[in-house]
């Protein structure tokens, strides 16, 4: 905290721009919360790393959702099936066709991948509460199979989910320590690709289908596929995400498509700000411990979290870290 | 310097005409107004023409090649549109705005590994469109923020990044002050001059200030074509259109 | 000189009680990590199986070889990841030293592969699918009921030869549903009947059985052999009862389908029809009579079933701690391991662990229900057969 | 096809307590463009409502009288309290109320269960309606005879009024467009706290006669509120009379799924909305009487 303070005075000596003030500040933040994330085995609690394990791949499949609606505009109710998908795709590939984890992974990404673009070619062809509906049913759809089909494994799910062999480095997933430094890498890379692909050319493309679709369509860009690439991309960070929470709970069941589950997912990107990059991050990290806090002090989980969705949706629509800035800006 | 040509449109909605038999050919060059008083078809004709309305028949031609039928493909013929009601990606400044509609012609436009800022080009092209439209002093701001009368020279604007052969303006000094409507002119007198314009308004100062030839629409029909003084004393305009009007006035 | 020896005998005596108070001080109490499905389907049962629990613990004092004993309670929600990430926070944050309860076999599996990996001694309430002990056994997980092969294998082989030819089996679509009707199954074709039709509904999903029902109805069985819990219980046999089978078609199957803490809910429907149980309230053994004292001085109303499920789930626990003075042991499956080598009498009869550390069951009783002149519902002997053994499975040797 | 005649029954019941759901939601959607997700949320007020009622007089007569009560009244206060002026405040889109209503949807269950308790509340069948009956050689409870009665008597009503009735001409009206309706000089507001209303009284009228049938649990509202969405959606957002046939439609697949193919049973209904999509994918949605 008394870093920050210093940071801001010496800046307001220094007298350089507001922009490369800003430009400061994130690197200092970025390089802080990397460096923090880094040491946090080593400085706090077992249950703190568990903690942030759960927060990082919420972060994921937030990151994921918020390409979509924050992003292209576009609010599913149903990222949750690929999520579940991701889980269920290397389930089946490692525990029953017995493929190492180095080819499912793969084969699973590049699977939900093909079936996002066949889905999101029907869900974009409807715009709004439609396309919130249609991507509702389409999870509903997965969620029945698998609590159905036998190759599932019914609602039991599926356990014995491997976690990456690192017998190489000399390490073992199963320690959570080793366990929460895959996630953080494999966070990082996620992240970072999202918001790449936000700032790139394509990205623009989509924030301007945001904006206006009509408009996008009048400047010459084929919007529908657009959409379905956003709807590819978002799907298949969406899996990573679940391919990381099967590894962590060692096992996938229909629950992870249910959609509650894609309803927290809108939430955590609507907490954390659908424009800001951090956003996704931030919003799982509130949504994460809130959960936590909740569950220590109430069994009414779902009473506080439906409170909690109303007052987010009501007055916090562009989320905490837009009201953050805005509190700073205010600031004399 | 392009030719549209339009041939036998037809358009109807249910049982009703709204369009019927329409032929038209703007030469290279001109600037054409299509004037017509409400519920004429003169925006159905405009959607017809880029691709957000399918025709039941008839077909639209620039120098004689078939135009496609769906509005990407349409700009991308180089015929490029500005909108009656404001069309604009509201929360990006007007740069953004610029850029990202330079973009759709620009092979990096499904890029999405590399960075936008990687593509400099993109935004010296934006900054050309803004001059055309004097926006060059609010490039960063973001459009929400901006006037109404900066908001229908963005609009306009953003139909040139497409570096189009033919120009459809649908009323562009819509709701403008007297003030940004003379600026509109103004800049609309200042596009190039090989630009091929079809300009559809309500404002007969705007239409009379800036086109050569005007076509008068009534009820999806061809009413008369000519210049200012041949309308004017076009007897069939007169009743119905403009002698109402100037009668009145 | 005399004197002097009492003196030093008592300096001894007030030393070693000293010493035994320092012991019990320095400890911290002992946490137990109590994980139940508190809402939803099976919220009635979980219920019941917390008070015994809680008896077993009252037993005791709530403290064992002077420490105190503390609960930590937790809700899985009947889900699997809710499952881990209680059973993380109870190990991780509320640091216990065990874990206790559950009562889905979807989350008894998952939880139980954490265990393992965690090495925290896990002691399973209910989770009677048959893999829990046999595929995925660890020494870090015993299970104090009973496996599904244990309660209806021989229930299959009882009804097979009282009468019963041809049944149908209705069940709910999840892994302890499987493994009870399996069971059954197995041992009802091996006595020589026939299974004409298997229905299977989805499990938390199905709120009408309307068209199993109708199925069943038309299948030409003598009888519906069926598993369900809680409320799921309920609506079956409420329903089973609108469509009018229960002369044409009874409703066979256990403590659960008629379970005692439904009663109010069925009315009537409960008097009559014969089901299996591993629980007799009435019975008069000693060790019986002392739970159903407590529990009733407790609780004010008699157990049943599921609170009888609980008491020996909290007693294997206590007996355990007892043994080991208190102290859990550094290698932790050593706790599971002396849990192994317990035999007690429980209120059911006689309990004792097999190899890979799940209880087994004596006897299992055949029962009706029948109404007193003042109205009180009586659960009232038939029949009674043996337990049957687990099923082999684990590999692992511990 | 004994069966199949249980089953066409079965069917016909699940569809009356789907169309009493479905058809608040079209209207409150095709009059005031909100898509209330917690329509469910009612139908679990409407039950436990019933349930206080009955075990407080014993008379489920009485229930299926009161138990509508509170959710008209939370239905008009929540479209006139909070709905309306969020939509009016400009800065919320209907996706935003969607979104609401979805937290909304997921407090009530929660609220519900602080209150009740978790546990599944059994109601007693009533008397009068208990047993069975033998029609066409196959023997079926009367109880669910009602249900099927009730949602034929309520549908032929709001043709009825829909069709007949000045009430049901604004409506119309103000379905095909809004402005109209101010246009006609009605109190647009107290017309839309007033359909919210009835809507949310449909819905938990639905609740009170399921209860019986189906035990009553916080979350029995979520559970049915997503198959209504898919009939609200099959017959077309905002279309009375194509929610009817919906319903129809969806407890049929549902009912036979159940019999003859229970592998699909649990996303047939999905598969057939997602057909219905791709091969009308804006069709579906739009008023049919509109377009005509």
């Amino acid at each position: 905290m008394s870093e920050e303070v210093t940071i801001a005075r010496t800046t307001a000596r220094d007298d350089i721009s507001p922009a490369a003030q800003v430009r400061r500040a994130t690197f200092v933040l970025v390089g802080s919360a990397v460096l923090g994330a880094l040491a946090l085995p080593w400085l706090s609690t077992s249950y703190a790393t568990t903690l942030a394990i759960e927060i990082m791949i919420a972060a994921i499949f937030a990151s994921g959702i918020n390409l979509l609606v924050g992003t292209t505009g576009l609010v599913s109710l149903g990222q949750g099936m690929f999520l579940g998908l991701g889980g269920y795709g290397i389930g089946i590939g490692t525990t029953v066709l017995g493929l190492p984890l180095w080819l499912s992974v793969p084969a699973t990404l590049v699977l939900v991948a093909t079936l996002a673009a066949a889905i999101g070619a029907v869900c974009t062809r409807t715009r709004g509460v439609e396309f919130l509906l249609i991507t509702l049913a389409f999870s509903q759809m997965f969620y029945g199979a698998a609590i159905k089909l036998r190759l599932t494994n019914g609602s039991d799910g599926m356990s014995g989910i491997p976690r990456p062999d690192l017998g190489l480095l000399g390490l073992n997933a199963d320690s959570p320590v080793v366990f929460y430094y895959y996630i953080l890498l494999v966070t990082m890379l996620a992240v970072a690709a999202v918001w790449r692909i936000a700032e790139s050319p394509f990205g623009s493309v989509l924030a301007a289908i945001r904006e206006s679709e009509r408009r996008a369509a009048a400047m010459g860009y084929a919007v529908s596929s657009y959409k379905v690439g956003a709807f590819v991309v978002a799907a298949v960070t969406c899996a990573v995400a679940g391919i990381l929470q099967s590894q962590y709970t060692y096992f996938i069941n229909p629950d992870s498509m249910s959609w509650q589950l894609s309803g927290e997912g809108v939430l955590m990107v609507i907490i954390g700000s659908t424009t800001a990059v951090a956003g996704p991050l931030v919003g799982a990290a509130v949504f994460v411990l809130a959960k936590q806090g909740l569950s220590v002090l109430t069994t009414e989980y779902m009473l506080f979290f439906g409170i909690f969705f109303m007052l987010v949706v009501a007055f916090f629509r562009n989320g905490v870290v837009e009201a953050f800035k805005s509190a700073f800006r205010s600031k004399p | 310097m392009s030719t549209l040509e339009v041939r036998s449109l037809h358009k109807a909605f249910g049982g009703l005409d709204v369009i019927s038999n329409l032929n038209l050919t703007v030469p290279p060059g001109q600037r054409r107004a299509v004037i017509g008083p409400n519920g004429a078809g003169k925006t159905t004709f405009l959607n017809l023409i880029t691709g957000w309305l399918t025709p039941t028949s008839g077909a639209v031609l620039i120098d004689g090649q078939a135009v496609a039928t769906h509005p990407e493909e349409v700009t991308h013929a180089g015929i490029a549109r500005s909108f009656q009601r404001n069309l604009l990606l509201e929360d990006l400044t007007v740069v953004e705005n610029l850029r990202v509609a330079c973009q759709a012609f620009h092979p990096c436009r499904r890029v999405f590994w590399r960075s936008k800022r990687e593509f400099g080009d993109l935004f010296e092209q934006a900054r050309q469109a803004a001059e055309w439209m004097h926006l060059t002093d609010i490039l960063e701001v973001p459009v929400t923020h901006l006037s109404y009368g900066q908001k229908r020279q963005l609009e306009v604007a953003l139909a040139l990044c497409a570096k189009p052969k033919i120009l459809l303006m649908d009323e562009p000094a819509a709701g403008t002050s007297p003030q940004e409507r003379a600026r509109l002119i103004d800049l609309i007198n200042r596009l190039p001059k090989d630009l091929t314009i079809l300009l559809v308004e309500h404002d007969m100062d705007v239409v009379f200030a800036t086109c050569d030839i005007i076509t008068v629409l009534s009820y999806g029909k061809v009413l008369a074509t000519g210049t200012r003084r041949d309308i004017q004393e076009d007897p069939a305009v007169i009743e119905a259109y403009l002698g109402r009007r100037h009668a009145r006035g | 000189m005399k004197r002097t020896g009492i003196l030093a005998a008592a300096m001894l005596f007030a030393a070693g009680a000293a010493s035994q108070v320092a012991l019990a001080e320095d400890l911290p109490p002992l946490k137990i990590g109590l994980m139940l499905p508190y809402k939803g389907v099976y919220a009635v049962p979980s219920e019941g199986i917390d008070r015994g629990f809680q008896v077993a613990l009252a037993e005791y004092g709530n403290s064992v070889g002077g420490r105190r004993v503390e609960v930590v309670r937790a809700d899985d929600e009947l889900t699997p990841n809710v499952g881990v990430q209680q059973f993380n926070r109870l190990v991780q944050l509320e640091k216990v030293d065990l874990v206790a309860g559950v009562v889905s076999s979807s989350v008894g599996i998952a939880v139980s592969g954490l265990a393992d990996k965690a090495a925290t001694p896990l002691v399973l309430v209910n989770t009677f699918a048959d893999e829990i002990t046999a595929k995925f056994c660890s020494p870090y997980v015993a299970r104090t009921s009973f496996s599904a092969n244990g309660f209806q294998y021989n229930s299959g082989k009882y009804w097979a030869t009282h009468g019963i030819r041809t049944a149908v089996i209705m069940g709910p679509d999840y892994s302890a549903g499987h493994s009870f009707l399996d069971a059954f199954k197995r041992g009802f074709q091996e006595a020589g009947g026939k299974i004409v039709q298997e229905i299977w509904t989805p499990f938390q999903k199905t709120k009408d059985w309307g068209a199993a029902l109708t199925q069943a109805s038309n299948s030409g069985a003598q009888i519906i052999y069926s598993f369900y819990a809680g409320a799921e219980a309920v609506q079956l046999v409420k329903q089973h009862a609108d469509f009018g089978l229960r002369e044409k078609l009874p409703l066979v199957g256990d403590h659960w389908i008629y379970d005692q803490l439904n009663w109010s809910a069925l009315g009537d429907l409960i008097v009559g029809p014969e089901f299996i149980t591993t629980y007799l309230p009435t019975a008069k053994t000693e060790a019986n009579e002392r739970f159903v004292a407590r529990y009733r001085e407790m609780f004010r109303q008699d157990p049943e079933v599921n609170a009888e499920l609980g008491y020996d789930n909290g007693k294997a626990i206590m007996l355990t701690l007892e043994k080991l003075g208190g102290r859990i042991p550094a290698d932790k499956s050593q706790f599971i391991a002396t849990m192994r080598g317990l035999v007690f009498d429980s209120p059911r009869g006689k309990v004792r662990f097999n190899a890979s550390n799940s209880a087994l069951l004596e006897k299992v009783y055949v029962v009706k229900i029948k109404k007193d002149p003042a109205g009180n519902l009586l659960p009232t002997y038939v029949d009674e057969f043996a337990g049957a053994e687990d099923l082999p499975g684990c590999t692992k040797s511990f | 096809m004994q069966v199949f005649l249980t089953q066409v029954l079965n069917g016909l019941q699940l569809s009356m307590l789907v169309y009493l759901l479905a058809a608040g939601l079209t209207l409150i959607f095709g009059l005031m463009n909100i898509l209330n997700l917690a329509h469910g949320a009612f139908f679990t007020l409407g039950a436990y409502c019933g349930v206080a009622v009955a075990s407080a007089t014993g008379s489920f007569w009485l229930a299926l009288l009161l138990g509508p009560l509170l959710p008209l009244v939370l239905g008009a206060v929540l479209q006139s309290m909070l709905l309306q002026p969020l939509a009016e405040r400009g800065r919320s889109t209907h996706l935003d109320l969607a979104l609401l209503t979805f937290g909304l949807l997921f407090a009530t269950a929660g609220a519900v269960e602080w209150l009740f308790g978790s546990a599944f509340l059994a109601v007693p069948t009533p008397p009068a309606l208990a047993g069975h009956v033998s029609l066409l050689g196959i023997s079926y409870p009367v109880y669910r005879l009602f249900i099927i009665g009730v949602g034929l008597s309520v549908a032929a009503g709001l043709t009825f009024v829909f069709d007949r009735t000045l009430l049901g001409a604004t409506l119309r009206a103000g379905v095909d467009d809004r402005a109209m309706v101010t246009a006609l000089g009605v109190n647009i507001n107290a017309l839309f706290a007033a359909v919210f209303g009835l809507g949310a009284a449909l819905a938990g009228l639905a609740g009170v006669i399921a209860a019986p049938l189906t035990s009553v649990y916080s979350q029995m509202g979520i559970t049915i509120v997503v198959e209504t969405f898919v009939v609200v959606v099959v017959g077309g957002l905002g279309n009375l009379r194509g929610s009817f046939y919906a319903s129809l439609i969806v407890g049929m697949t549902n009912a036979m799924s159940q019999a003859y193919l229970p592998e699909v049973e649990m996303f047939a209904i999905y598969a057939l909305l997602i057909g219905v999509m791709i091969v009308r994918p804006q069709g579906m949605f739009r008023n049919v009487e509109r377009v005509a």
